[in-house]
C-alpha cells in the first residue's frame, strides 16, 4: 500500500499525479473464502479490515451490490458521539469513539474526525431530567459528558436563540466535548483501502441473491456473479437486512424507514459545533466546506425509496429557523433520504441467527455512522470466534423474545 | 338537580338556569390579540358564533337518520363530507365519519335535543343492533365564520384541502389540517365558510388567521 | 408526500392527515397465555419489512379517525389500493398485477364474511 | 465609492429592457447603472465587468458563463444591511432593482487582486482531489489545528447575523395539470389545457414567461417569436381556470405529483419586501401543489466544451451569448470565437455579428457541417474552421486568445497544428442536455439517448415531458409536442382537450451534431492546462481522470471524490461532461457509467420560504385552558407540557423579601412552591387540571372494553364511583394512567395524562376498530369541553360547601365518589379524587362557564386561604404520596409490578387484557428489575438531582456499576426535608439499605431506600 503523507503528496504533484496507485483492486470473485461479509458500507468494510488486521483472517470477501459506501455511509449527517443512556449501548458507542480517535492514523487515511463537541438541547423539564439522567450515567461510565446551562450554550453557539421568547425555550443541554463529525465517504474509502491492502477482496456490483444453507448452517452465498462458498457469513446491510433475512428464511424485528437530511449552500463558517434538538426536531452542523448539514426526522412508514415526505423537511427547517433565526435567508441546496433499519428499542442487532455461522449486524437506525469502527471491531471478533463479542451480547435477537430491550429512544438522536 | 333521562347514560344540562358570565374560547384571544375592526378595505371578515350547541352523534346511519328526521325535521347528510341544514340555516348536521355526525344548533337547544333524540332512539343499552352515543361538546369548540373576496385565498394559505369551488361545493364539510392544528371546515353557503375549532387551539388559530389575513386587511366582526 | 384515498371518506387526502401504524393484518394471538415467549415476541416485534409490495395499517387521524389498510410499493411508493378493515387486498406480492375483485370477494364469502377479520399493527 | 456610469457593452436598441428606466446598483463597492428588465448579470456584462468572483479552491478569477439557473460562477452576496443579507445569489437569476448592493462571495482583499490566487497557482498542483484524505494526519493531535485553518477557506457567501425582517408563506394549490416551464412547449401545453377548461397552473422560473421564444431568431406567424408568446400569455392571464406563476421555480417533485413551487414575489423589487398599504407582503411564497398530472416543459441546458483554461472570464456558453444580446441588448465582448459541435450554437455568432461586433471564427468540431444556420454564417462571411476545436483559452483575467487546432474526436487527440486566434470572448456549445432534474426527483432513472447525446427523463405514471425537456429540440417540433402532450395528460384524467393549431413557423434543416465533451490537448490530461468540468467546485478533467486511476470507478465515487456536481448549481453545466470523461477514462460508454441522481432542490430555496408562516409566535400551537387569562393576570410562570401552557407556579409579589430586597420583588420558585405546598397541606389550594385528557365512553360493552385495555378490574365499578387505572402496551410496559368514572351503567368518563391524551384516544380506537370491532362502544374526546379545577386541602369541603348544592357529607360523598350538582350556579360534576393526598374535589364544568366558577371560588376562598398552585407543587404533593407521573417515573421500560402496583393488576380477569402476557416473560420475571422506591437523603437539606444515578459502592472505580436513578425529587416543606422517588435494581427488597449518588460536582450523596409514601401512609387525610 502506498503510504499517504504530506511529503508523498508533494512528490506526486511533481510527477503530475501520474503515479498514484489504485486505492483498492477490482478483483474477480474467488470460489471460496474463509468469510464473506455482505454489504460494503462503512460497517462491512470496517468488519473486513478488523478481521484481517486483528484476527489474521485475510481470505475475506466483501460483497456489495452497488458501490462501496453507497448506502447510509453516504447519506448520514456524520455525527459521532457516545453519550448513550444505557450501559450496554454506551459501552458499545464508547468503544467506537476510542477507535475513532486513532482511526486516521490506523488506516492511514484522513477521515477528518473533528472533535468539535456535540450538544443535545433540552426544552422541557422532562428533557432536562432525561439529560441529567443520561449525563450522570455517562460520567459514571467514564464518558465525557456534562450538563450545560443556557448561558454556557450561548457562549459556545452565539448565534442560537437562547432567549425565553421562543416557543420552547432552551433550558440546557448535554455536552460531549469529544464528540464531533467525520468525513463520511472517507471512512468507507479508508477502510476499503486498508482492508484491500491486507488482502480482502472487495466485490462491487455483486448482489447476493440467496444463501447456501444446508443442515441449518450457512455455506456461502448465491450472487449475480456466481456462487461463493464460505464458512462464515456476516450480513451488514442496514436497510436491506430484512430482505436478506427473508432469503435466509427468518424475520427480523426491523422496519426500514426513510430518514431525510439536507444541506444548505456553502457559507463562511458560522457554527463550530454540532447542535441537536429532539424536542423541536432538528440537528445541525457545518462542514469544512461550509455547508450546513441538517438532519430531519424519520418518516413513519416503511420505505426503500431513499426519499421521504416533504412535511418532514418543512418541520425540520421550521425548527432550525426557530433555533437559529438568522438562517431564515440561508438557502437549502439539496435534500436526500437514507434507509434506516430501526429496531423497536432503537438499538442495533449484533447477533447469531437461526442459521448457524450466519451472523447479522443491523438495526442501527439513526446511530449507524457513529458506531462504524466499534461495530466493525466487535463484529469481526464475533465472526472470527464464532461467538458474540461481550459488548455485542446485549444486542442479540433473543432480547425481543425475553423482553430484555435496551430502550434508547431518548438518546437515539431522532425522537420517534 | 340531576336530570338524568336514561339510566344507562348520564345526561344532564350543563347550562346554568340563571344568567352567569360566560367566556367563549376566543375570550382570551380577543383580550390579548385584539380585534382588528372591519373597514371598507377588509377583504376578509371573521365572525365568531359563540355559545352554540354542539352535539356528537355516534351510531348507525339509518337509525340515527330516522330519529333526527323525527326530532329536527331534516335528515342526516347521505354522503361523506357533506352537511345538511334546516331552512333557517340555524341547525346543521355534518358527516364526520361513517358512524359519526356533528350537530350544531342554537345555544341552549342542545340539551333538549339530546333528550328528544335519546327518547326517539329508545333504550339501547344491551342490544348491539342499535348502539348509539350522543355527546355534548358545546364547551369544547366554537364556530367562526369567514367571508370576503379573499377568504378562499386565506384558506389556501392554511389548509392543504382543496377549497376550489369545484372541489368544495356549497354543502361540503371536512375535518382537515389547518396550519398545525386540525379543524372542521365547511361551506354552508356560496359566500361563507365556517370553521369549527377546538377550544384549546382557538387562540393559536385566531392568531394564525389574523396573521394570514393581514394583507387582506382582515376585520373581526364583533 | 403521499396522496391517500380514504376508503371511508371516499376521497383523496394529503398524507399529513394520516398516521402510519405499521404492518397490516397482524392479529393478536387468540390465547396469549398459550403462546411461548418466542411466539409472543414474534407477534410484538417481528415484521416482514419487504422491498416491494407491502400491506400497511394507517389511520385517518385528522379526518374520520378510521383505521384502514394500504397496499403500497415500498420502493416506488406507489399506492396500489386502500381497503377497509376486514377486507382482503387485491394486490399482493404473489399477485402484483392485482387479482380480480370478484375473486377476492368470493374468498371472503368462503371465509365467512360476517366474521370481521382481526388485524392490527404494532402494539408495543 | 467609485462610479461607472457608462455601459460600454449595451446596444442602442433591441432586447426586452426598458432603456428609459435606469437603475443604479453597487457591485464590489462600485456604482453602476443598468435598466429595468436587466438581471444583475446582464447589467454587470453591460458595464464590462469581467471578474465577478474567485473560484472556491484555486482562487482563479471567474466571470459570467451562463444566463440562467446553470450559472456556476456569478454567485454574489446581496444586501446593504446586515439583516437583509442573502448569500450565494446567482446574478443571472437576480432581477436588477434600484439600489441593489452586491459583493463577490470570494476574493480577498478583492476579486481583482486575490491573495489566495497565488496559493491557487502554486499550490493547485498540491491539491488534487482527495488531498485532504492523504495528508494532515500527523501528528494525530494536530488535526483540530489544521482544520481550523482549512475552515477559514470554507464557504461562499455568509449568513446574515441578524433576524430576517421578512416573512414567507405557503399557498396550497390543486390543479388538473401543472405545466412547468413557459417556453414554446410549455405555453402550447398550457394553452391547450386551459382552453379545455381544466384547472391549470403554469409556472416559469424566469422574470418573464416565454423561455427561448424571448431571444429566438425565428418567426412565428411571420412575427418575432416573442410576440406570439405575449399573445398566448395574455390569453392565459384572462382565464379563470389558469394560474400563471412567473418568477416561480419548481424546486422539488415529491410523491404522487406533489410539487413545490418557489415564487419570488418581491425579490425583483428590493432586498426586503416593500410595504403595501402598510403591510409587508411575504417576500417569497412556496406553492405546495397537488397536481392531477404534471407536464415538464423545462427545456434543456447547453453543455459547454471542456478545454484548457475554459474558466477564464470571457468564456461563455453560446446560448448565453445569444440571450444577452437578444434579450438584454448586451454584447459581452468585442471579438468572438465560437467553438461548437452543433448547428444551434451558430446562433451566437449570428447574433454577435448582428450586434455589429466581430466574429473571428466559428470552430466546428464536425467536418463539413451543412445545416441552414451554417449556410447563413457562411453567407455572412464568417470564417468557419471545421473539424477543429478550441484547445485552450489564453489570458488571465479576460480571454485574450484561443488556441485552435484540428482534432480527431474518435481518437481523442489533436490532429493538426494549433493556431492562436486573438479574441476576447470564447463561446462554446457541446450540445444540449434535457433538464431532467424534476423527473428524477421521483426516483425514475433517466436513460441515455445516443442520437440526442443526452439523458432523457424516465417518467412515472402521470408525469409528461414535452419539447426540449425530452429532447425534442426544434421550435416547430417543440410547439407541436406541447399541445400533444397536454392532450395526453388530460386524457389520463378522463378529460378531453383539442389540440390547437400551431403558429406558422419556417422549417429549418439542421445537420447532425457530434459528441464531444472534453477537447483533446497536445499534452495528456494530467499535464494539460486545467480543463474545468465543474467550475464552482474547481473540478477538472484531470481530477476525474485521477479519480478513475485511483479506483473510483462508480460515477458516484467519482463525484464524491472530486466533489463534482455538489455545488449550488448541482452540476447543471458540468455533470454530463464529467460522466463522459469518466466513461472515457474507464473505457466504458456513458450509459454504462450510469446516471447521477438529482435531488431537490432544482435551485436553492431559503429556509424561511420552506418554513413559511410557521415561525416565531406561530412556530407551533400553544394550547390554553379556559382559565389562562386568570393565570396570566396572577403572575403565573408557565411550563410546557406537550403543546399546553400550564401554570408552573404562582410567584407572589411581596413588599419586602429580604432586608436588601427592593419592594415588589417576586418570590423565588422554591419560595412559591413551598408556600403553595403548605397551603394545600394546611388550608386549601386550587389547581387548573383542565389539560388532563378526558374521553367520554358510551356503550353496552364499555365496561368490557375498559377491562381489556386497563390492567385492573372494572366489572364491579358502581355508578357514582371512580377508579384509578393503569394502561400498558402489549409488551407489558406502562403507557398511561388516570381515573375513570362510571357515570351510568353504559357510560364512563376516562381521564388520561396531559401529554398522553391524543395517544390514548388513538390507542382505544386502534384496539376497538382493528381487534374488537364486535364490542359496542364509542369514544369521544371531551378534553376541551370540560374545564377541570381541583380544590384540595383540609378546608376544601368548607369552601366548596359555600357555593354548591351537593351534599358534601363525608359519608354521603365518599372518597372516589363523584356527584352531580351545581357550583356557583353552574351544573357540574364533582369527583372526590385526590392527587395530593388531601381532601380533594375535582370539579368538571363546561368550559365556557369555567372562569365564573373559578372566580367565585376565589370570592369565597380568601377566608380559607385559597391558594392557586401550579404543576410544580402538584408534583411535590403527589410525590410525597408516592403517586407516579407516567413518563417521569416511568420510561417505557417499567411494568406495573416494577412500580409495586400489583394491586392494580387483575391477574385473574377472564380476558387476556393488554399487557398481561408480557408480565410472565423471562425478563419481566427477573428479580433484579429496576423497581420504584422512595429515597430519603441522609442529609435532609439535600435535594437529590432528578436524573442522578445510584450506586451501591461509592468508591468503585469508573466505570461504576449503576443500579438505578432518581426519577422525581423535591424539597418537602411538610417533611422539612428533601425526598425522592427512584428506580433501583431489586429495590423492593432493599428497604432500609443505603445507596449513593455521585454527582458531577464531586460530591456523593447518601440516601436510604424507603417506601414511596412519605406523607400520610394510611391515606387518612384524603378520607376525611
Amino acid at each position: 500500500m502506498q503510504r499517504y503523507s504530506g511529503f508523498g503528496l508533494a512528490k506526486h504533484a511533481l510527477s503530475h499525479h501520474e503515479n498514484w496507485e489504485r486505492q483498492w483492486r477490482n478483483p474477480t470473485p474467488r470460489k471460496q473464502y474463509d468469510a464473506i461479509i455482505v454489504g460494503g458500507g462503512g460497517h462491512g468494510l470496517a468488519t473486513a479490515y478488523y478481521l484481517a488486521k486483528e484476527h489474521g483472517i485475510t481470505n475475506v470477501a466483501v460483497v456489495e451490490k452497488g458501490w462501496l459506501g453507497g448506502g447510509n455511509t453516504a447519506r448520514n449527517t456524520t455525527i459521532v458521539r457516545s453519550n448513550y443512556l444505557w450501559d450496554e449501548s454506551a459501552a458499545l458507542y464508547e468503544h467506537a469513539m476510542k477507535l475513532w480517535e486513532g482511526l486516521s492514523q490506523d488506516i492511514n487515511y484522513n477521515v477528518m474526525f473533528s472533535q468539535r463537541g456535540v450538544m443535545n438541547l433540552g426544552h422541557t423539564l422532562q428533557d432536562m431530567r432525561d439529560i441529567q439522567r443520561r449525563v450522570n450515567a455517562n460520567r459514571l461510565n467514564g464518558i465525557d459528558s456534562e450538563v450545560i446551562t443556557p448561558e454556557q450554550i450561548q457562549q459556545i453557539v452565539p448565534i442560537m436563540d437562547c432567549s425565553r421568547n421562543t416557543r420552547y425555550p432552551v433550558l440546557g443541554a448535554s455536552w460531549q466535548p469529544r464528540a464531533g463529525v467525520a468525513r463520511h465517504d472517507a471512512v468507507a474509502w479508508g477502510y476499503a483501502r486498508a482492508a484491500d491492502a491486507l488482502g480482502v477482496d472487495l466485490l462491487q456490483n455483486t448482489e447476493v441473491t440467496g444463501f447456501k444453507i444446508r443442515d441449518g448452517r450457512v455455506h456461502g452465498v448465491h450472487t449475480n456473479r456466481g456462487d461463493i462458498e464460505a464458512k462464515t457469513v456476516g450480513c451488514v446491510a442496514a436497510g436491506n437486512s430484512g430482505v436478506l433475512a427473508k432469503m435466509a428464511g427468518f424475520r427480523l424485528p426491523l422496519e426500514s424507514h426513510p430518514l431525510q437530511a439536507l444541506v444548505s449552500e456553502p457559507l463562511k463558517p458560522v457554527l463550530d459545533t454540532v447542535v441537536m434538538s429532539n424536542h423541536v426536531h432538528g440537528y445541525i452542523s457545518q462542514t469544512d466546506k461550509g455547508d450546513l448539514v441538517i438532519g430531519a426526522g424519520i418518516d413513519g412508514y416503511n420505505g426503500y425509496g431513499q426519499r421521504g415526505s416533504y412535511p418532514t423537511v418543512e418541520h425540520t427547517l421550521q425548527a432550525i429557523v426557530e433555533l437559529f433565526p438568522i438562517f431564515s435567508r440561508v438557502r437549502m441546496n439539496r435534500q436526500w433520504g437514507g434507509i434506516v433499519d430501526t429496531c423497536p428499542d432503537a438499538c442495533p442487532i449484533l447477533s447469531k441467527t437461526p442459521v448457524k455461522e450466519l451472523f447479522f449486524n443491523c438495526g442501527w437506525g439513526t446511530g449507524g455512522f457513529k458506531a462504524t469502527p466499534g461495530s466493525g471491531h466487535v463484529f469481526a471478533w464475533t465472526l472470527a470466534k464464532g461467538q458474540t463479542h461481550p459488548l455485542a451480547a446485549p444486542f442479540s435477537i433473543d432480547r425481543f423474545h425475553t423482553g430484555a430491550l435496551v430502550d434508547e429512544h431518548g438518546a437515539a438522536g431522532v425522537a420517534h | 338537580m340531576s336530570e338524568q333521562t336514561a339510566s344507562w347514560f348520564n345526561v344532564y344540562n350543563v347550562r346554568p338556569e340563571t344568567e352567569v358570565p360566560t367566556e367563549s374560547p376566543l375570550a382570551w384571544s380577543c383580550h390579548h390579540s385584539g380585534r382588528p375592526s372591519v373597514s371598507e378595505k377588509s377583504r376578509v371578515v371573521l365572525r365568531e358564533r359563540a355559545m352554540l350547541g354542539h352535539l356528537i352523534l355516534r351510531g348507525g346511519a339509518i337509525m340515527l337518520d330516522e330519529a333526527v328526521r323525527e326530532v329536527l325535521g331534516f335528515g342526516l347528510p347521505g354522503r361523506p363530507n357533506t352537511l345538511t341544514r334546516d331552512e333557517s340555516g340555524e341547525r346543521s348536521i355534518q358527516w364526520l365519519s361513517p358512524d359519526e355526525w356533528l350537530v350544531i344548533v342554537p345555544g341552549g337547544e342542545e340539551f333538549d335535543l339530546e333528550g328528544k333524540l335519546r327518547e326517539a332512539l329508545g333504550d339501547a343499552h344491551d342490544s348491539s343492533d342499535n348502539h348509539y352515543a350522543i355527546v355534548n361538546v358545546s364547551g369544547g369548540q366554537t364556530l367562526l365564520e369567514l367571508e370576503g373576496e379573499c377568504a378562499r385565498e386565506l384558506l389556501m394559505k392554511s389548509t392543504p384541502y382543496d377549497v376550489h369551488p369545484d372541489a368544495f361545493p356549497v354543502g361540503k364539510g371536512v375535518t382537515t389540517i389547518f396550519a398545525k392544528a386540525s379543524l372542521i371546515l365547511r361551506r354552508p353557503t356560496e359566500d361563507r365558510w365556517e370553521l369549527v375549532l377546538r377550544r384549546s387551539f382557538a387562540d393559536y388559530l385566531y392568531r394564525w388567521i389574523l396573521d394570514a389575513g393581514r394583507e387582506y386587511a382582515i376585520g373581526v366582526d364583533a | 408526500m403521499f396522496h391517500i384515498y380514504c376508503p371511508y371518506c371516499e376521497e383523496h387526502r394529503e398524507e399529513e392527515e394520516f398516521h402510519p401504524k405499521g404492518q397490516a393484518h397482524i392479529a393478536r394471538p387468540e390465547d396469549p397465555e398459550a403462546c411461548s415467549d418466542e411466539q409472543w415476541g414474534d407477534y410484538l416485534f417481528f415484521r416482514d419489512n419487504p422491498r416491494g409490495i407491502h400491506h400497511e395499517l394507517w389511520v385517518h387521524a385528522v379526518g374520520c379517525r378510521k383505521f384502514f389498510n394500504i397496499t403500497r410499493n415500498t420502493v416506488s411508493y406507489e399506492i396500489l389500493e386502500t381497503y377497509k378493515m376486514g377486507e382482503a387486498p387485491r394486490f399482493t406480492a404473489e399477485h402484483p398485477e392485482g387479482r380480480p375483485a370478484e375473486t377476492v370477494a368470493a374468498e371472503r364469502t368462503a371465509a365467512g364474511a360476517d366474521k370481521v377479520e382481526r388485524q392490527q399493527g404494532a402494539k408495543a | 465609492m467609485s462610479q461607472s456610469l457608462k455601459q460600454p457593452n449595451r446596444l442602442h436598441e433591441g432586447g426586452r429592457i426598458d432603456r428609459s428606466h435606469t437603475l443604479s446598483f453597487t457591485f464590489n463597492g462600485t456604482r453602476y447603472q443598468g435598466h429595468a428588465g436587466d438581471t444583475l448579470a446582464s447589467a454587470l456584462l453591460s458595464n464590462g465587468v469581467d471578474i465577478v468572483n474567485r473560484s472556491f479552491k484555486y482562487s482563479r478569477p471567474r466571470g459570467i458563463v451562463a444566463a440562467g439557473a446553470e450559472e456556476p460562477n456569478a454567485l454574489v452576496q446581496l444586501g446593504s444591511s446586515e439583516a437583509a443579507q442573502v448569500p450565494n445569489v446567482r446574478a443571472t437569476q437576480q432581477a436588477l432593482f434600484e439600489g441593489l448592493t452586491a459583493q463577490s462571495t470570494n476574493g480577498w482583499p478583492n476579486v481583482q487582486r486575490d491573495a489566495m490566487s497565488l496559493i491557487g497557482k502554486l499550490g493547485g498542483r498540491f491539491m488534487p482531489p482527495g488531498f485532504y484524505y492523504k495528508t494532515f494526519m500527523a501528528p494525530a493531535s494536530m488535526w483540530m489545528t489544521y482544520e481550523k485553518y482549512i475552515r477559514k477557506g470554507a464557504g461562499l457567501g455568509r449568513s446574515p447575523m441578524e433576524r430576517d425582517p421578512d416573512h414567507y408563506d405557503h399557498l396550497h394549490q390543486h390543479c388538473d395539470l401543472l405545466v412547468i416551464g413557459a417556453g414554446p412547449a410549455g405555453l402550447m401545453a398550457g394553452l391547450t389545457a386551459a382552453r379545455s377548461g381544466a384547472r391549470v397552473i403554469l409556472c416559469d422560473e424566469q422574470e418573464e414567461m416565454g423561455g427561448s421564444l424571448l431571444d429566438s431568431r425565428e418567426l412565428l406567424d411571420h412575427q418575432p417569436a416573442y410576440r406570439w408568446a405575449e399573445r398566448v400569455i395574455d390569453e392565459l392571464g384572462r382565464l379563470d381556470n389558469v394560474t400563471l406563476l412567473p418568477r416561480t421555480t419548481a424546486n422539488g417533485y415529491h410523491d404522487h405529483h406533489f410539487v413545490t413551487l418557489h415564487e419570488r414575489r418581491t425579490e425583483h423589487l428590493g432586498e426586503t419586501a416593500p410595504l403595501v398599504d402598510g403591510v409587508r407582503p411575504a417576500r417569497s411564497r412556496m406553492h405546495r401543489v397537488r397536481a392531477g398530472q404534471v407536464l415538464l416543459a423545462t427545456g434543456a441546458h447547453e453543455r459547454p466544451l471542456v478545454y484548457g483554461n475554459n474558466d477564464v472570464p470571457g468564456n461563455l456558453i453560446a446560448g448565453a451569448v445569444s440571450t444577452y444580446i437578444r434579450r438584454y441588448g448586451v454584447v459581452p465582448g468585442e471579438k468572438l470565437v465560437l467553438s461548437t459541435t452543433n448547428d444551434h450554437g451558430y446562433r451566437a455568432a449570428l447574433d454577435w455579428i448582428d450586434a455589429g461586433r466581430e466574429v473571428v471564427a466559428i470552430v466546428d468540431a464536425r467536418r463539413n457541417p451543412d445545416g441552414d444556420l451554417v449556410a447563413e454564417a457562411r453567407a455572412r462571411g464568417i470564417r468557419i474552421i471545421d473539424g477543429a476545436a478550441v484547445l485552450e483559452a489564453r489570458g488571465e483575467k479576460r480571454v485574450s486568445g484561443a488556441r485552435v487546432a484540428a482534432i480527431d474526436v474518435a481518437a481523442f487527440k489533436v490532429a493538426g497544428q494549433a493556431e492562436t486566434l486573438a479574441c476576447d470572448t470564447i463561446a462554446s456549445s457541446g450540445g444540449y442536455s434535457p433538464v431532467i432534474h424534476l423527473a428524477s426527483h421521483t426516483g425514475a432513472r433517466p436513460s441515455w439517448d445516443d442520437e440526442l447525446l443526452g439523458f432523457v427523463p424516465s417518467l412515472v405514471k402521470g408525469v409528461h415531458a414535452a419539447g426540449s425537456a425530452r429532447g425534442v429540440h426544434g421550435l416547430a417540433e417543440g410547439l407541436a409536442d406541447g399541445t400533444a402532450k397536454a392532450c395526453e395528460a388530460l386524457a389520463a384524467l378522463g378529460k378531453s382537450a383539442d389540440a390547437i393549431a400551431l403558429p406558422q413557423v419556417d422549417a429549418r434543416y439542421e445537420s447532425t451534431a457530434c459528441a464531444l465533451y472534453q477537447v483533446p490537448h497536445e499534452k495528456p490530461t494530467l499535464r494539460a492546462p486545467k480543463q474545468f468540468v465543474d467550475l464552482q467546485n474547481d473540478v477538472t478533467a484531470a481530477a476525474i481522470e485521477l479519480a478513475t486511476r485511483e479506483g473510483f470507478e462508480s460515477i458516484e465515487h467519482v463525484k464524491r471524490y472530486t466533489a463534482m456536481g455538489f455545488g449550488t448549481d448541482q452540476g447543471k453545466l458540468g455533470n454530463i461532461n464529467g460522466m463522459a470523461i469518466a466513461a472515457r477514462c474507464l473505457g466504458k460508454s456513458i450509459p454504462e457509467v450510469g446516471t447521477t441522481v438529482f435531488r431537490p432542490n432544482y435551485t436553492p430555496v431559503t429556509f424561511g420560504a420552506i418554513a413559511g408562516r410557521h415561525c416565531r409566535e406561530l412556530f407551533e400551537p400553544k394550547r390554553y385552558t379556559a382559565l389562562h387569562q386568570w393565570h396570566v393576570e396572577h403572575g403565573a410562570e408557565f411550563e410546557d407540557v406537550g403543546q399546553w401552557k400550564r401554570p408552573w407556579y404562582f410567584p407572589q409579589v411581596r413588599p419586602q423579601v429580604r432586608p436588601d430586597a427592593t419592594n415588589g420583588e417576586r418570590e423565588s420558585m422554591a419560595e412559591a412552591v413551598a408556600r403553595e405546598c403548605l397551603a394545600v397541606r394546611e388550608k386549601v389550594g386550587i389547581l387548573d387540571a383542565s389539560t388532563l385528557g378526558k374521553i367520554d365512553i358510551q356503550g353496552p360493552d364499555a365496561r368490557e372494553f375498559l377491562g381489556r385495555i386497563y390492567t385492573n378490574k372494572w366489572a364491579k365499578l358502581a355508578v357514582g364511583r371512580a377508579r384509578y387505572g393503569l394502561m400498558c402496551k402489549d409488551d407489558g410496559m406502562l403507557m398511561d394512567d388516570g381515573t375513570t368514572s362510571c357515570l351510568a351503567e353504559n357510560h364512563f368518563l376516562m381521564t388520561t395524562t396531559t401529554g398522553g391524551a391524543a395517544g390514548v384516544m388513538e390507542w382505544l380506537e386502534l384496539w376497538h376498530q382493528t381487534e374488537w370491532p364486535e364490542l359496542d362502544v364509542t369514544f369521544t374526546s371531551v378534553t376541551d369541553h370540560w374545564a377541570t379545577m381541583t380544590v384540595t386541602g383540609p378546608e376544601a369541603r368548607k369552601l366548596l360547601a359555600e357555593i354548591t348544592d351537593i351534599d358534601l357529607d363525608r359519608d354521603a360523598f365518599q372518597f372516589m365518589d363523584w356527584r352531580q350538582g351545581k357550583v356557583a350556579g353552574v351544573p357540574v360534576r364533582v369527583f372526590r379524587i385526590s392527587f395530593t393526598g388531601e381532601l380533594a374535589y375535582e370539579i368538571n364544568v363546561q368550559a365556557n362557564y369555567a372562569m365564573h366558577v373559578w372566580k367565585t371560588l376565589f370570592e369565597h376562598g380568601d377566608k380559607y386561604g385559597l391558594t392557586p398552585y401550579g404543576t410544580e407543587t402538584m408534583h411535590v404533593l403527589r410525590a410525597e404520596k408516592g403517586f407516579i407521573i407516567a413518563g417521569q417515573d416511568t420510561d417505557g421500560s417499567v411494568t406495573p409490578e416494577d412500580l409495586g402496583m400489583q394491586w392494580a393488576v387483575g391477574y385473574d380477569k377472564p380476558f387476556p387484557w393488554v399487557g398481561k402476557r408480557a408480565l410472565s416473560r423471562s425478563d419481566t420475571r427477573r428479580v433484579d428489575r429496576k423497581q420504584l422506591v422512595g429515597l430519603k437523603p441522609k442529609d435532609p437539606k439535600v435535594v437529590l438531582k432528578e436524573g442522578a444515578q445510584i450506586v451501591l459502592d461509592p468508591d468503585h472505580a469508573i466505570p461504576m456499576p449503576m443500579v438505578g436513578h432518581v426519577t422525581s425529587s423535591y424539597y418537602s416543606p411538610t417533611l422539612e426535608s428533601g425526598f425522592a422517588l427512584a428506580v433501583v435494581k431489586g429495590g423492593h427488597s432493599r428497604m432500609g439499605e443505603t445507596v449513593y449518588l455521585p454527582m458531577a460536582d464531586g460530591k456523593t450523596h447518601a440516601a436510604e431506600i424507603v417506601s414511596t409514601i412519605f406523607v400520610d401512609p394510611k391515606g387518612a387525610r384524603q378520607n376525611v
